[in-house]
């Protein structure tokens, strides 16, 4: 089978079958199954020969294609003769009828974007008028907005965060902050501790030098219920270890 | 001879940036007009002088263009610019949108069966998000733009041809087709 | 009457989006005119037939410009066509106000390395004053008022499309160079 066909021309699967179905003629309500299975796999064996990258959509419907085959070579149950048994191919049937529908007026809009641009959009200057130029340049649309902030966030230098972030907390910091705090009390609640934190970063760091301190088994954590508050609890046996661990 | 209505309304007409809405018209000239029928006139008019001009009746208003025979020497002009034409694909996904629209990208690419971009559709200004989907995830909605209708030439949604229109064509040509030679295939 | 040279020069001349030199016109009708004598004419046209119209010289070639007779029609025009339209500048502010409200001036100038004037935004009421930061200076603090959401056709604040959005549609495009390549991608 010689292939004369531009590697690079199908959209898609489905753009490739409808070149099968109009190439051969094929009756698009009742496709052979098996032979176009067949013309499918044979020009994925030529992209793969060719070494050129398959794109997962095309490995997708190899993957339908081989199934509905299987399926219409089953023997179909008896079923009571009022009853219509499913085409298994009626799912691929709808996609590509649906899909040529677009394909086709996407012709039309080719043809007509073609006739638009032989007219060309009278331009008169301007410059008598005053307005407020900087409120009078561009179009503006919801995803300029997104895309303007996107590239301003990717435009600043990336390094001020990272300052924020090692900048004055730590785990031993923290962790020096919750043994001060259980130097007056052996039982503190999370919320209250959280509630001193002023930011994101500071809770991140916070609940850290917790599980280091678990770990540590400088103190222990239980809960009451689910959801519920977490109480810290100094352990005293341990107390000495980690000192001289710190 | 032209009367000062025509006059102003075609300086209008000139300095417009985008198409003229008989709104806008309205409010300039304080008085309502009838902008069709002062159209019809005026392109009338245009067309007896032999001007290279007419008043094209897109995106729901009008717009002065260059006559169709001009093109050959403004293209020269452009040369380097020139028009660039939209892909296969880009004309694809934008075809989905205009009559399926608001639709989200899930959609379009289940129809299309390929992941569909539509960063260019976006950045030419053909597409513009519509809101979101309810539903799992919100999705974004797309739909097609004014400048869609203007790119086009189109005048409204509603001219574009019907879906029916073109199914009727597609079954003209699987018609054509001879179906016969595949009722004995070995696959059935 | 006339002729197809000064047909084709107006033409040009309309569809022109800077001024129309004698180099561009000489290449557009592949053999030399004298354009000031020709444009001449065509002033002289335009003159007698009372359009609104006439071709200006300056420095660098002739551009057409509406008459001043016509000025306060349209600048009416541009009053009502030219409200919803942003420069890019407003557009960087307006994008910082909507995804980071509340937010002070210092922090718009922050993230976009410069001073931006908040006025015009204000002005056009697509953003307001929501109230002040508590801390030294006690600055005034800026948001996106409810004609910002009408503007963009927005239900509310949390319908603007998310930075992982945005990314999506932006960072697919690398692959949309290759748009007509799904099939024929090189492996390495």
């Amino acid at each position: 089978m010689s292939y004369n066909v531009k590697l690079d021309v199908f959209e898609g699967p489905l753009d490739l079958l409808l070149f099968f179905i109009k190439r051969d003629e094929i009756n698009i309500y009742d496709i052979p199954i098996s032979y176009i299975t067949q013309e499918y796999l044979e020009y994925l064996d030529i992209m793969k020969s060719m070494n050129l990258h398959l794109a997962g959509e095309f490995i997708l419907m190899a993957s339908l294609l081989m199934r509905i085959k299987v399926q219409m070579l089953l023997p179909r149950e008896k079923v009571d003769s009022e009853e219509l048994i499913e085409d298994p191919r009626t799912e691929l049937i709808q996609m590509l009828v649906e899909y040529q529908k677009y394909r086709e007026a996407s012709a039309m809009f080719k043809d007509m974007e073609e006739t638009q641009n032989k007219f060309y959009p009278v331009k008169t200057a301007t410059d008598t008028i005053s307005w407020d130029p900087g409120l009078f340049l561009a179009d503006v649309h919801l995803v300029d907005l997104g895309i303007a902030f996107r590239n301003l966030l990717e435009s600043m230098p990336k390094t001020k965060y990272y300052q924020i972030e090692t900048y004055k907390i730590n785990i031993n910091q923290q962790a020096q902050i919750l043994r001060t705090m259980f130097s007056t009390k052996k039982r503190i609640k999370f919320s209250s501790v959280a509630g001193i934190l002023k930011n994101r970063i500071e809770v991140v760091v916070t609940f850290l030098a917790i599980l280091e301190m678990v770990k540590s088994e400088e103190i222990s954590v239980s809960q009451k219920t689910i959801f519920g508050d977490i109480y810290l609890t100094k352990i005293q046996l341990k107390e000495t270890n980690v000192i001289a661990d710190a | 001879m032209l009367s000062q209505t025509h006059k102003v309304i075609m300086a209008l007409l000139f300095s417009a940036e985008e198409p003229l809405t008989s709104g806008q018209v309205d409010l300039c000239l304080e008085e309502p007009v009838q902008l069709d029928e002062i159209m019809a006139e005026i392109n009338e008019y245009f067309e007896k002088e032999g001007l290279p001009v007419w008043g094209q009746k897109i995106a729901q208003g009008y717009r002065l263009m260059t006559r169709e025979e001009y093109e050959p020497w403004i293209r020269r002009l452009y040369q380097n610019q020139g028009n660039v034409k939209l892909s296969k694909s880009a004309l694809e996904t934008l075809s989905i949108v205009a009559y399926k629209q608001p639709i989200t990208r899930g959609e379009i690419d289940a129809i299309r069966g390929v992941s569909s971009y539509l960063k260019s559709l976006l950045e030419k200004n053909l597409i513009e998000i519509k809101g979101r989907q309810e539903g799992p995830g919100r999705p974004l909605l797309y739909g097609t733009s004014s400048h869609f209708l203007e790119y086009f030439g189109l005048n409204s949604l509603q001219d574009l041809p019907k879906l029916k229109e073109i199914e009727e064509i597609m079954n003209v040509e699987i018609e054509d087709g001879n179906e016969e030679e595949y009722v004995g295939n070995p696959a059935e």
